[in-house]
């Protein structure tokens, strides 16, 4: 019988032991690391390097919508023309030809004119996430007047380093819930999460109690902030 | 009173018997194992159709949102105890008589398992995010809701599954090495070498055997008991009338020692004929599992009226409605079916003279298993016909054939699985009947000195 | 990933709900449907289809209650027995309750179901698989699981109405369980806006579908916890609270002249939307 | 909001991106996927457009004659929903289920969207210039009474464009008909109260006792009268206002009546006199037309408890100002116009007229005034087609060979005509009796101006502008082909205007100070227009007739029903369905019928008792037989009817028009007896008697009424007090 004594102390011995193991085991984020996603092809390799970098032109000079829409959105052809009619240096230039043939017609009568150019999407999200760039650009760059290449480039990554933009984010949903959870814990006064249930959910330990809990509880990261 | 068994078998004459059962198998086998895999065919089918097409073919709707699969899941759930029960429960309990018959229950309930929880796969709308409720470190950084009874289950059917297949493993590796030594060479003795770990038999390794065999038997009853009280819970724990009832959890599990005892005495008659086991599966074998029956149909008999009665008293009319109606609404010919079933057909196990009456047997565990499977859909049904809400009540929801095949298909699977194990593996425990029969020809010998020699 | 994480969490999981010391804030969505009001004409119910994308299931498989309004407008007769409905019919939509302690929430194996800040019982239906446990514990039973492949179905979109889709709307595939959301993309939008201008989202700014269009007005709609909401001074005159089972009208009988009551309240979900009793003329 | 209506249809534009496979999410992608949908901006963005931002304009809804004005939803070029504009008088920002589904008119997969000419049993399709030609040359060689031009009620510059048409065509012959409007009624108050369309102020009222007018559902302006009804409820000064329903069958309205009183078919008019005999008020001629109408008569008559007449009597002494309506269901039979005279009388008599039926504004411009019509108008055209005097007929905006009663053969009869042109959205079932039929613009896409027949308040004019761009490129509007049509004949008149937009521009700012836009320049009034989606204006007041008279009013006493059709059959309107011409859109054949709650098909409504005597239950396959006709249809158990009585829903049973309106249910206007009513000669709807049996077949009654019926079983789910128990004044 004492054989079954020593068995059993030493099982429940290494369920604790791992239990223990487990419980203090450190929080990573099961995600992946930046890393560059395979490039897209684009109907002209636009060099984002140049305008972004170079000439130093705000990411919202072009991508306009994205402080008042949940949208970034693509450019208008006529805001490319609007500048680069009066730019004669680049102007013979194959991709500014091409750009212009979009906006003239081409002479093989091919593309019609004023036609919007086909560009493909590169950071395209599942169609059941809303991600709202509004919101994220008042945040960061209205509230805490954060540099704006910087704040798009959480998401974007570098742009400026590159010509045709590329992914280098995960974009995962572990991804954006490690800056949600972490960053607004969801807590109303007193502390104690109110509603909020997916904050449970959660992998993340989030810094409620340290942010002494004063926070409202308008939570980013209940599950309808972006899946509807 | 007559013996359980022989005690001057030859133990070469055991092995002689059981291995025959290993042996090339008759035409009927063929015929089996084909009939087995047509109704496992048809049962692919229909999920196929429904994977592609959607849960709407199973003729479900809203309320009425779950029907046959989770019906016949808690079945097959309830099915699988019986096998614990008499290889674990009694082997704790030294009632030896279990040993000739303690295997092919204990497959059972692996396979059992095994069936059921394909229901749990083809009940789900989106069977290709079943992932989602296991709870791993994931890219989308998020648990699964612990809340839930489904994830209790879930878990608990993965422990119990993964146990018994040890303990049934476990308990053959001395037969596993009979065979690897009687068999002459083929793929057959290659796999029993593999399995039995190098068996000789030793001294140090009967010893370890036994404590590890024991141990598993011990950590098996608590799940087994556990299982069908969180299958109970995914009722109880609910709102609805009907399954808002604090005595789920004893009911459904003695309703599920219920049916496997049940199913027991069916694969006994069965294997006693095809696989002439006459010498190891008497008749006082049978007839004592009989009684054990006859006991567990009325411990189930009694919950039943427990709960009708609870209801009848209590206050909760809801209940009492659904109650009702599952008396006297569209479902009544099924609920009085099982009753019949369930509670007036056992009794004639009481008597002495069927209690080894073999086709009376077969007819009757069949009924029985029939009336427990009724049981699980009254369960199930009911409740959603006839809810707190009276604007759903559904009309006339009856399961298409989708859902039926799938049942149907069920017990193809169940058998093809059972079959091929009776082929591969033996099925009545060799090493034990030695024991069983050496005990009690030492018992005989020297009366009662045979408690010693067991240890 | 730590468990550490995962057991206090689940130490204070599920936190109780509604609770007076932890009151929403600021938000808490609420309805109030005048049942006097309401004339059971169903613009409601259209006005859903065509805000949240619902499909039209046809024929068959209405006939095979699978149909998935998420509004219903329930008519009940008189049960007195007399030859005519002399007093009218009653008329009830009726919608998810968005139960404070939803029976819903707890069930689901997954979490696809969960409670919002706002007291909005969400429904992610991404993360959906279908185990449909939650409207079997719906004692409303307003749940709608997708039973076949909608958007692939014939002549349920045809290529041009596609197009009528409202893009702030998921359009769910087969084998998710949906339901009224309270328009929770108007909320959203008018949320962005009002945080935009640091502040929260006043009454009027907000509507529901089916409280839009509604030629009575008998819904209305807002946050409980705004004084100004007319959804508030409604509850409040009505004197039905949040967090009780049982009212101010429920405690003197037939005394109280009040209308106001929440459906299957006995159980405790504690649902968001009250109801006002019909009025019937006594003298004609 | 906008710079000029001409640069917006650029902006109209759908735009690839956001659209339909964004919408479509679940099946769409699932993860993150880099490069495979395609992002599309327009190439020149009017400032106000932005990516995943609505933007509304405002319209007119089309779906009924209401004249509600709407407010769309516009994301990327594709119009989402409609809202009720908040300015509306009609309307105040409310919609009903029916204007809803607007959408799925303009949407609807089975649009017409060529020209298509007949040959033989083919269309083909030929391009516009040819189809105005052939127009052309058919009208070329006939004179202006060989032509006919039938068409659904009009009214703005389209029906002034019309009339100039006819016009250079020198035909008079315009038959404007609708298959279900209140006809004897017009003419009825015309002769009561001076005009047409008074206006009811329910919400001014006390007590509202309605002759089977479903105000609420589908009579005259449901919207306007469901708001109306709602203050009504709430009462003035927390007095509830008391609605008394009076008809064979329950309506809408009735189903929320504080008491529906169940009356045998064709007797309001007795018991309007029988009020007004018991209220005792009555003086003069008056008091001498309702003498004979003693309470017993009247109850032995009509079938209403004597001393439910009496407390309806002492109700509406007590409350003053009341109303009393007469709805179609008074009006359908032969001696319609008495029973609606009769209850007008009862107005007169309780002081009504002028407090709560007032008078209203006209158009200061007649020639735009509604032009409206009822049966009558089709008779006459079908009795000119039977006698093969026309040879040209033009239809638009109307389904004569689904609308007509069976009795008039209007289908053989319209074969006679030997061109016949079509003016349609879909291939309804005239359209496919037509030799051209001409694809119309949905009301979302396309220009013009509406004026309601009831006014509100003010009088206006509503605008219909475009919403998105066309949908399908070869679709006109029906302005543009009138126009183009017009060219043809006058052109140096018309060729100054380029579209049907320019000559609406152009013709409003014409009259722009008469509508109040004296003191701006002419773009901002326009862009203003445009915005507002309404012009109101003060219009020219005219007087109600206080003059009431019993002179020349004589009920036929009630003559049983029996021989060989025992029952009556009434045609039930229902608010959805109508008439049918919205049959095709799916969201109203899903939407529960509100009483029966019965989706996709066409039921009998008949009394339990009357069942029972039938042993008919519920789902039976009855076949309703009348002396024109027969149709079958499954029977539902249904208390809110008389049970002489039977009831079968209008709107379904098409034979065509697409694939959610084919096939599904049957067409009782195919039975109706041709009966007329003897004053106006409008067509008696509720005349037809029929006989029912039984098929044998037996169905499931598909509907949303579940196994219990619409029985509450002992549960508190839709609670009712009574009003002495409640206190409304305290009420928010």
């Amino acid at each position: 019988m004492h054989r079954i004594f020593h068995l059993s102390v030493f099982l429940i011995g290494l369920f604790s032991a791992a239990t223990v193991y487990a419980a203090d085991a450190s929080q990573s984020a099961p995600m992946t690391p930046d890393s560059q996603w395979p490039l897209v092809e684009q109907p002209i390799e636009f060099p984002h390097n140049r305008h972004a970098k170079d000439m130093q032109i705000d990411c919202m000079y072009c991508h306009t919508y994205a402080r008042r829409s949940a949208v970034a959105g693509i450019p208008p052809l006529q805001k490319c023309i609007g500048c680069h009619q009066s730019i004669e240096s680049v102007r013979e230039s194959p991709r500014i030809k091409t750009l212009f043939e979009y906006w003239e017609g081409s002479e093989d009568g091919k593309i019609a004119a004023k036609t919007p150019m086909p560009w493909k999407k590169v950071h395209d999200l599942p169609d059941f996430v809303r991600f709202n760039h509004e919101r994220h650009i008042k945040r960061f760059i209205e509230q805490q007047n954060r540099p704006t290449q910087e704040v798009c480039g959480y998401c974007h990554g570098d742009v400026a380093e590159l010509t045709v933009a590329r992914r280098s984010k995960a974009l995962s949903m572990g991804w954006c819930a490690s800056c949600h959870e972490k960053e607004h814990p969801v807590t109303a006064a007193g502390g104690t999460p109110i509603g909020d249930q997916a904050y449970w959910y959660g992998f993340y330990k989030s810094e409620a109690d340290a942010a002494g809990g004063d926070l409202k509880a308008h939570g980013p990261n209940d599950c309808w902030q972006c899946h509807k | 009173m007559e013996k359980d068994i022989r005690e001057d078998i030859a133990w070469a004459k055991i092995n002689g018997d059981v291995l025959k059962s290993l042996e090339n198998p008759r035409k009927l086998y063929w015929v089996i194992i084909a009939l087995a895999l047509a109704a496992f065919g048809v049962g692919v089918a229909c999920e196929v159709y429904q994977y592609n097409t959607g849960m709407g073919v199973a003729n479900l709707d809203n309320p009425h949102v779950w029907g046959l699969y989770i019906a016949t899941f808690i079945f097959w759930i309830g099915m699988s105890h019986s096998g614990t029960l008499l290889s674990a429960i009694l082997h704790l309990m030294h009632a030896d008589w279990r040993k000739p018959i303690y295997r092919f229950a204990e497959a059972m309930t692996t396979f059992s398992l095994m069936t059921a929880g394909l229901f749990v796969l083809v009940h789900i709308g989106r069977l290709w995010q079943f992932y989602y409720s296991l709870p791993y470190p994931n890219e989308r950084g998020i648990w699964p809701n612990f809340q839930s009874p489904l994830l209790w289950d879930a878990m608990a059917i993965f422990t119990y599954l993964s146990s018994s297949v040890i303990f049934l493993y476990v308990g053959m590796i001395p037969d596993l090495a009979i065979c690897r030594d009687h068999l002459h060479p083929g793929w057959r003795k290659k796999l029993y070498t593999l399995l039995s770990l190098g068996w000789e038999g030793t001294d140090r390794q009967w010893r370890n055997f036994r404590v590890t065999y024991l141990t598993v038997a011990c950590f098996l009853i608590p799940l087994a008991v556990s299982v069908h009280s969180i299958v109970a819970s995914d009722f109880a724990m609910s709102q609805q009338p009907g399954w808002h009832v604090t005595s789920f959890a004893p009911y459904f599990v003695a309703g599920a020692l219920y049916s496997g005892c049940a199913a027991i005495i069916t694969l006994f008659i069965i294997l006693r004929y095809v696989f002439k086991f006459e010498e190891y599966m008497t008749l006082p074998i049978l007839k004592k599992t009989v009684r054990l029956t006859f006991a567990i149909a009325m411990v189930w008999t009694y919950l039943n009226a427990i709960e009708f009665a609870s209801v009848w008293y209590g206050h909760d009319v809801a209940s009492k409605d659904v109650l009702i109606q599952k008396m006297v609404g569209p479902y009544a010919y099924a609920w009085w079916g099982m009753i019949f079933c369930g509670s007036i057909v056992p009794l004639v196990l009481a008597f002495k003279r069927f209690q080894t009456n073999i086709p009376v047997l077969l007819v009757i565990s069949l009924l029985l298993n029939l009336g427990m499977w009724l049981e699980r859909w009254m369960i199930v049904s009911p409740t959603f016909s006839h809810g707190y809400y009276p604007w759903t009540w559904d009309h006339d929801q009856w399961p298409s054939w989708v859902q039926w095949g799938m049942v149907f298909g069920s017990f193809g699977w169940f058998t093809l699985l059972f079959m091929i194990f009776c082929k591969v593996f033996p099925s009545v425990s060799m090493y034990e009947v030695k024991e069983m029969v050496y005990h009690r020809s030492l018992h005989s010998k020297k009366g009662d000195t045979a408690e010693q020699g067991a240890h | 990933m730590s468990v550490t994480n995962l057991l206090d969490d689940w130490a204070k999981f599920r936190h109780p709900h509604p609770v007076d010391d932890k009151p929403h804030d600021p938000y808490k969505w609420a309805m109030a449907i005048d049942l006097d009001a309401c004339s059971g004409c169903n613009a409601c119910s259209v006005a859903c289809y065509a805000e949240n994308n619902i499909p039209v299931v046809g024929k068959d498989k209405f006939l095979h209650g699978q149909s998935m309004h998420w509004m219903r407008i329930e008519r009940y007769w008189d049960e007195d027995g007399r030859d005519f409905p002399d007093q009218g019919v009653q008329f009830l939509p009726m919608m998810c309750q968005q139960c404070e302690a939803a029976p819903c929430e707890t069930v689901c194996p997954v979490a696809a179901t969960n409670h919002t800040s706002d007291g909005l019982n969400s429904q992610i239906y991404n993360r959906c698989i279908g185990s449909r446990y939650c409207s079997a514990n719906c004692p409303f039973k307003v749940r709608y699981f997708n039973w076949y492949d909608y958007p692939t179905t014939d002549d349920v979109w045809p290529a041009e109405m596609t197009q009528q889709l409202n893009p702030d709307v998921s359009v769910r595939g087969k084998g998710v369980m949906e339901k009224c959301t309270f328009c929770v993309q108007r909320l959203h939008e008018a949320k962005v806006v009002a945080k935009g201008e640091g502040r929260i989202v006043r009454e009027g700014e907000v509507q529901t579908a089916c409280q839009q269009v509604c030629p009575t007005n008998a819904i209305s709609f807002g946050n409980l916890m705004d004084p100004d909401a007319k959804v508030h001074q409604q509850w409040q005159a009505q004197q039905v609270e949040l967090d009780k089972d049982k009212q101010a009208k429920d405690e003197n009988e037939g005394g109280s002249e009040l209308r106001g009551y929440r459906i299957l309240e006995e159980l405790r979900p504690y649902p968001s939307v009250m109801y006002l009793e019909r009025v019937r003329e006594s003298a004609i | 909001m906008m710079d000029s209506g001409f640069d917006r249809r650029d902006f109209l534009k759908v735009l690839g991106w956001g659209g339909a496979a964004v919408a479509l999410s679940g099946c769409g992608n699932t993860s993150v996927e880099d490069g495979k949908e395609t992002v599309v901006s327009y190439s020149e963005p009017a400032d106000y457009v932005i990516p995943s931002i609505g933007v509304y304009y405002n319209s007119t809804c089309a779906q009924c004659d209401a004249g509600c004005s709407i407010n769309g939803r516009v994301r990327e070029g594709r119009v989402l929903k409609l809202e009720g504009n908040p300015n509306s008088t009609v309307n105040r920002g409310k919609m009903c289920g029916l204007g809803q589904a607007g959408v799925q008119h303009h949407y609807n997969p089975d649009r017409v969207r060529e020209p298509l000419l007949r040959t033989g049993n083919q269309g083909q399709t030929i391009s516009w210039e040819d189809a105005y030609k052939l127009i052309a040359e058919k009208t070329q060689g006939v004179s202006g009474d060989q032509i006919a031009f039938l068409s659904g009620g009009v009214s703005g510059h389209l029906k002034v464009l019309l009339g100039n048409y006819l016009d250079s065509l020198s035909c008079k012959n315009h038959f404007v008909y609708e298959a279900i409007a209140p006809g004897v009624a017009r003419a009825a108050n015309k002769k009561s109260y001076g005009v047409a369309m008074p206006r009811f102020s329910i919400n001014k009222a006390k007590v509202v006792l309605s002759f089977g007018a479903d105000f609420l559902g589908s009579w005259v302006s449901p919207v306007h009268f469901s708001q109306q009804y709602a203050q009504f409820r709430k009462g003035v000064d927390g007095q509830r206002g008391v609605l008394v329903q009076v008809e064979p069958k329950m309506t809408l309205t009735g189903a929320n009546a504080d008491r529906w009183v169940a009356i045998r078919p064709g007797t309001e008019g007795v018991l309007a006199l029988g009020i007004i005999n018991a209220l005792g008020t009555a003086t003069g001629d008056i008091a001498a037309a309702v003498k004979a109408y003693d309470r017993d008569r009247v109850s032995e008559e009509t079938g209403v408890p004597a001393g439910q007449i009496d407390k309806i009597a002492a109700m509406l002494k007590l409350h003053s100002p009341s109303l009393v309506l007469a709805g179609s269901a008074a009006e359908g039979y032969e001696h319609g116009s008495q029973n609606a005279a009769a209850i007008n009388l009862l107005n007169h008599v309780l002081g009504n007229v002028g407090k709560t039926v007032e008078m209203t504004e006209d158009m200061p411009f007649p020639q735009m005034s509604p032009e409206t019509g009822n049966t009558a108008a089709l008779t006459s055209l079908n009795n000119g087609l039977a006698a093969s005097k026309y040879k040209v007929l033009f239809n638009f905006a109307a389904n004569p060979v689904f609308t007509a009663s069976g009795a008039m053969n209007f289908k053989e009869n319209m074969a006679k005509a030997d061109f016949k042109v079509a003016f349609a959205h879909y291939l309804d079932e005239t359209a496919l009796q037509a030799d051209l039929v001409l694809p119309l613009d949905s009301p979302l896409e396309d220009w013009g101006t509406q004026v309601p027949e009831y006014l509100a308040t003010c009088a206006q004019i509503n605008i219909q502008q475009p919403l998105m761009e066309k949908l399908h490129a070869n679709t006109r509007g029906m302005g543009d082909i009138l126009l183009s049509m017009l060219k043809q004949r006058q052109p140096d008149d018309y060729n100054g205007y380029e579209d049907y937009y320019g000559y609406l521009r152009s013709a409003v700012l014409s009259v722009k100070d008469a509508l109040g836009g004296a003191s701006v320049d002419d773009e901002t009034f326009w862009n203003r227009t445009l915005s507002g989606g309404i012009i109101k204006f003060e219009g020219s007041v005219n007087k109600l007739s206080a003059n009431a008279s019993a002179a020349g009013l004589k009920l036929p006493s009630h003559s049983e029903a029996g021989g060989d059709y025992p029952l009556r059959l009434i045609p039930g309107v229902t608010a959805s369905m109508r008439d049918g011409r919205h049959a095709n859109q799916p969201w109203l054949q899903e939407s529960p019928d509100p009483l029966t709650t019965i989706v996709w098909d066409s039921w009998v409504e008949i009394h339990p008792k009357k069942a029972a005597e039938l042993s008919i239950a519920e789902g039976d396959i009855v076949e309703v037989t009348s002396k024109t006709g027969s149709i079958k249809a499954q029977a539902y158990l249904f208390p809110g009817i008389h049970p002489e009585a039977i009831s079968v829903p209008l709107g379904r049973g098409h034979e065509a028009m697409g694939r959610y309106a084919k096939g599904y249910g049957v067409n009782p206007f195919q039975i109706l007896d041709a009966v007329f009513d003897k004053e106006t000669g409008e067509l008696a709807m509720h005349e037809t008697r029929v006989k029912i049996s039984k098929t044998g077949q037996r169905v499931i009654v598909v509907k949303d009424e579940g196994a219990a019926g619409g029985q509450q079983m002992g549960k508190k789910i839709a609670v009712r007090v009574s009003s002495d128990d409640v206190d409304l004044s305290e009420e928010v």
